[in-house]
């Protein structure tokens, strides 16, 4: 026998090119603002949908840069800025039904925007007067979730929930629901993220993994998470993935839709990758001009989600010189209600940070809590 | 009432409260590795797949985290997820959703995403095992905040207990001493009423020394007492059952008796329960001890190799040793 | 707009077929010992690597079947049978070069075999006389990995080190180095194996993933952990996978070549999955009768690895009767060693317990063993 | 000498340590997120991939797991790997590698596979961070045999400690007082001789009680200590340095002077350092002990949010009130 290793002419190869060579970016409206087809995902929007999603990411964007400067002048500890990713999370929140049921990280302000979440309660967050402060069942929008894809189990598993209580493929629109699992690009590659699309698949649970591929982890690059497109990930799994131009907000609508509609009916998982650019710092506390080129937010500059929609709405004629200046006073009306809302803010009660451990404190941790209050109230004491 | 009892094993007793647990609140789900056809390896959901689907016993993809993972989304749809992990030493994959999510979840919501979930895990050595199979992981989840911790030591409790962990409103990690599955077996008065989930029950009185135990020490505490008795010595043997919260009361009020106390357990000394009754009871009984707190547990090195793990877990011999030298004091 | 949610026709639908509908199986032998080819795949063995083969397969089915009857004796505390996995063992084995480093789980005996690791030692860990008794440099096999999964990150990190060391794309065959990663069909669930990929297809680092997929993870089967067969996972990572026949040694061996070589080239990771059967139950421990057919059980036996090869040696006249009855000889040869050997081992001294956790005993550590010391001697003294 | 003397942060000293530990030995290899061009989040590691090569220090995929199990392998390799993970929160998900891989390796190869590697976590509270980002972990990993855990309070150990953790043959978890990183500057000699590794330090001497500090609350405490002899009352306060193995040598001495004992950390109280520390003084100093040992600590909820962050950690007026309390028995 021939010996493949010291024989290189032996030696039976391994031929491998990665799955496609040229990844298909789903668009419907071009960075220049031209409306494009496509084959499967095409809709006819409205007029009215068309100004209502401008609107959506105006104001998101306000909240991004009210909070932003809130930070800057000390008044939240921290802000995660969405800057650029704002198509990406009005078409994926405007996709939902009231029912849909919606698991975020911490950047996803604009679909707390579309599931009706006070972003005062999100400024709190940040302020760090709690630590979620809406009704998850209320909104369907679960708290925010730190630990990187620990929320995409979780979202895996109410998706398994709803399973179980019969709202999938009934065909009835209020009742048929589904879950979403927002992640990063980074998160992609922790083992959760990976084991949640293993028991979505496992048990054809209704949820639609949606990244948004903003290019960085803190910073580091997609490519060292992953050297091919992140949505081809899916297929090794056994569903679908796509990908979508997150800048898109009609793309990503509209690519959203039926993904949820895929989860609703009951066809099981599907993995959106929403290609974006996170064109500010990763947080208030990070310094992005030490690991990344301006050129490149530059290049992303062009391809500005809100712009593109206002060059369209102006050419067709479908949003007037009013309506723009309102959606900017209503803009600037929210600003004025988060900078004061947010300096109003009451700290918490120190003592209120015994309560909810547990659904009935404990006989050992009430005599923490009294210990506490006493020593607390002897200070006063002292002082009268 | 005798109609209604019956001899168990702690295995039985397991089976036999998830059973009931599951027939009375249809919320209530299990899932696990190999849980469904094969009952899990212990055989504690044996039949439960049969008779409830595999809706709601549901043998899992194998991975804990997300095993624990999906529990927490589906707590939060409305279930209560009854979580079996195969065996103690399993359980770290999971340990991220455990002590990030699972205890933190009705805390950060202020009260108003509850986390009513059940992590089971068969827990201690002394089965001649491999690797992995014999830890005591007790103190890594007592320590953090949110978690409920309790365990079993005879199959009545275990009966009763398991019902109690699912029907509370808080994450129970509920440990199971594997080595007792089917050591003994017990009376269950099904129609008695149980003792309450979170306390600490004395059972065996005794006036010179109190000996806490939890699980699969009970056991030999209650024999090393018998020994002791023989010897004209009288033990107080406490089943502590819940480690967080620690029901003190029926601890302290023993040691203020004996003003003598020795802990047992399996896991290692070093950061062990012990070293929490020993804080504890030092602080709250100073007054009243004869002689300091002392602790009798697994040496701290890694679980040996089974051929010796007789000599790495507690004894009897080693009990009453800790026993002598409390009394020497 | 049209509502695609309520008015179906208006529905883009995402169409999804599973990646490739008839998984190819890469196999050089049949089950009834018919020499096949394959366009890439494939070597010319010779007689006597032919005939290595089946004797280590002979050998360390013999290995397993001593040690399973050594557990049912109680000399064992457990066993994790190999019974039908001989092929993917030892086509894996061999096809290693001395410097390639194996990382197993516990079941790898054949393996084990194929590095020169004693079968004793592998009898003494079941045994629990220790936890793993072989110097894993000496044999370039590392100790086996009873949590699911964790050893394939070991094996990527070790990949990462023997790229450091630039033992890999050198052209020189006693330099460039390869790493095995063992894993089972269950264990690709885990996240560690998922993040292991990754770090794998980041650094582009020179391991092989290779998993015996014998359809079950103790009762559950395969399609619990992946509806798609499982070497597809691969490529959404970004690397090639392959399906070989794992009861097939030539294909094994010829395919872990390939992989092996391909690693050592510097080209990067493979996923092999070796399609065989556990024959037997998962351990000593367990009941397949609880959760299996034993039809299906039946049908894999057709399938044997062993009987397909000396089917083909003696239709070929490549082993004689002499040969197949040495074989034979040497494998009650290894029986009774094996037996007398497991029955003659001592326990070990309990206060080796103490030893190796730390480089150095520390004072703690050591008190406690004099402590024991003490006490163990007073019984001693009691019993003088 | 004075000439090699220099005002550094905890910070600094740890950056320059790290440098001096990766000239010195090749083998020495950075790891985790972040780590390159941003020099991690804190900047620990700033200029070192510049320096050294993005072999060495090597940003890695998102994932703590597979951060510690590919050093794993690195370590079998013959590589001395320091792993960063970014915050104390974020150690979970490699929890399992670390209790169940990285401290079993020595044991479980009978001493024939070293496992020389140092995880830093920046740990600890107070500064006013969202959720997962303040904890304290330490009892979770001191309680695993195999592991050590030490942490530094000051830039000059800082400096020193980290070289000493990487040099050390077995797993350091190595505890960063993160919010001590840019607190305070000292003065650094490096030609100077380290202390040991894992030894304790008395830092102010006293008569009256012994305060055990470590990390973040070392500095707590001497300004409680400060403020105390403004009061006249004499504390000596000992900076514990190494969690496991603990150095009891010098708090026995201590306390069996003192008669009375306070431990101070910012972990949970419930079976955290203070609970092991109380026992072991108790079991060897009982008759020595003038009150029970006391203990200061984070209260046995969650982190809450940070607003309240002050009233969580125990600051220099709860750390007098428990001197108080033990003077007081
Ligand atoms: C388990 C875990 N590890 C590390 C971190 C620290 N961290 C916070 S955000 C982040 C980067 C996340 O990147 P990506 O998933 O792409 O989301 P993005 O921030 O870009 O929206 C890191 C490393 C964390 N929160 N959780
Ligand atoms: C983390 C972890 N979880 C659970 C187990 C218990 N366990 C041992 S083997 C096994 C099944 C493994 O199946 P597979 O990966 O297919 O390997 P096989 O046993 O079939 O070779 C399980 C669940 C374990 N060892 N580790
Ligand atoms: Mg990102
Ligand atoms: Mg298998």
């Amino acid at each position: 026998m021939t010996d493949p290793v010291t024989d290189p002419a032996a030696r039976p190869r391994i031929e491998w090119h990665a799955p496609t060579a040229e990844p298909e970016l789903i668009q419907l409206l071009t960075p220049e603002g031209e409306r494009v087809h496509h084959p499967v995902f095409d809709l006819d929007f409205s007029a009215e949908q068309l100004r209502g999603f401008y609107r959506d990411m105006v104001l998101t964007r306000r909240i991004d840069t009210e909070a932003t400067a809130l930070q800057r002048h000390g008044e939240l500890g921290l802000w995660a800025q969405l800057l650029g990713q704002e198509a990406a999370q009005i078409g994926a929140g405007r996709a939902l039904r009231a029912q849909d049921h919606v698991f975020p990280t911490y950047r996803e302000h604009g679909v707390a925007w579309c599931r009706g979440v006070d972003p005062l309660r999100l400024l709190a967050m940040f302020r760090g007067v709690d630590q979620g402060g809406w009704d998850a069942d209320e909104h369907h929008f679960g708290l925010y979730t730190i630990v990187i894809g620990a929320q995409t189990l979780h979202a895996t598993g109410y998706a398994m929930g709803v399973q179980r209580d019969g709202a999938v493929g009934t065909g009835d629109p209020d009742r048929d629901t589904a879950v979403v699992a927002h992640f990063g690009d980074g998160a992609s590659s922790q083992g959760d993220v990976n084991e949640a699309f293993i028991f979505a698949a496992s048990y054809n649970a209704p949820v639609v993994f949606f990244c948004q591929n903003n290019q960085w982890a803190i910073s580091e690059p997609i490519e060292r998470q992953s050297k091919i497109p992140l949505y081809q990930r899916a297929q090794g799994f056994g569903f679908p993935g796509l990908r979508v131009d997150g800048n898109d907000v009609l793309a990503t609508y509209a690519v959203m839709q039926a993904a949820l509609q895929r989860a609703r009916d009951g066809e099981g998982p599907t993995l959106v990758e929403a290609y974006t650019y996170r064109m500010g710092a990763h947080t208030t506390t990070d310094d992005p001009t030490r690991y990344r080129l301006s050129a490149d937010v530059e290049h992303w500059k062009l391809k500005d989600p809100i712009a593109r929609v206002e060059v369209y709405l102006r050419r067709n004629g479908l949003a007037d010189d009013d309506f723009l200046a309102d959606v900017q006073a209503e803009a600037d009306d929210l600003g004025v209600t988060l900078r004061e809302g947010c300096k109003a803010m009451p700290d918490p009660e120190p003592l209120s940070m015994f309560e909810h451990v547990y659904a009935e404190m404990t006989d050992e941790l009430r005599e923490q809590r009294d210990g506490y209050a006493d020593y607390l109230a002897s200070f006063e004491e002292v002082g009268r | 009432m005798s109609a209604t009892t019956q001899r168990i094993t702690l295995a039985k007793g397991l089976n036999m409260g998830l059973r009931k647990a599951m027939e009375d609140d249809p919320r209530v789900l299990i899932m696990g590795e190999d849980v469904g056809k094969l009952g899990g390896v212990f055989r504690i959901t044996d039949g439960l797949q049969k008779d409830f689907g595999e809706d709601r016993v549901i043998d899992s993809p194998l991975a804990e985290s997300g095993i624990v993972g999906t529990a927490v989304g589906l707590a939060l749809r409305g279930y209560r997820p009854v979580v079996e992990i195969q065996f103690d030493g399993f359980v770290y994959p999971a340990y991220d959703q455990i002590v990030c999510q699972v205890a933190k979840m009705r805390y950060r919501s202020r009260g108003r995403s509850a986390m009513p979930m059940v992590i089971r895990i068969p827990y201690g050595g002394g089965i001649g095992a491999v690797e992995h199979h014999s830890e005591s992981p007790e103190a890594q989840f007592a320590h953090t905040p949110g978690l409920r911790v309790v365990t079993c030591s005879n199959p009545v409790d275990g009966y009763w207990m398991i019902q109690q962990a699912i029907a509370c409103d808080d994450p129970v990690i509920f440990l199971e001493p594997k080595r007792q599955y089917h050591a003994d077996k017990a009376e269950l008065d099904d129609t008695a009423t149980p003792v309450p989930l979170f306390t600490s029950q004395v059972v065996r009185a005794g006036a010179d020394v109190t000996l806490l135990a939890y699980g699969p020490m009970v056991r030999t505490c209650l024999k090393a007492a018998e020994a002791a008795a023989g010897e004209g010595r009288s033990i107080e043997v406490i089943d502590l059952r819940t480690l967080s919260p620690l029901d003190m009361g029926p601890v302290l009020d023993s040691v203020r008796r004996t003003g003598r106390a020795v802990v047992a357990h399996e896991a290692h000394v070093n950061l062990g329960m012990g070293a929490e009754l020993s804080a504890r009871i030092t602080e709250q009984c100073f007054y009243s001890l004869e002689a300091p707190v002392l602790r009798v547990g697994g040496f701290d090195t890694p679980y040996p190799a089974s051929r010796i793990e007789e000599d790495f877990l507690p004894d009897l011999d080693r009990v009453l040793d800790a026993v002598d030298r409390s009394m020497g004091f």
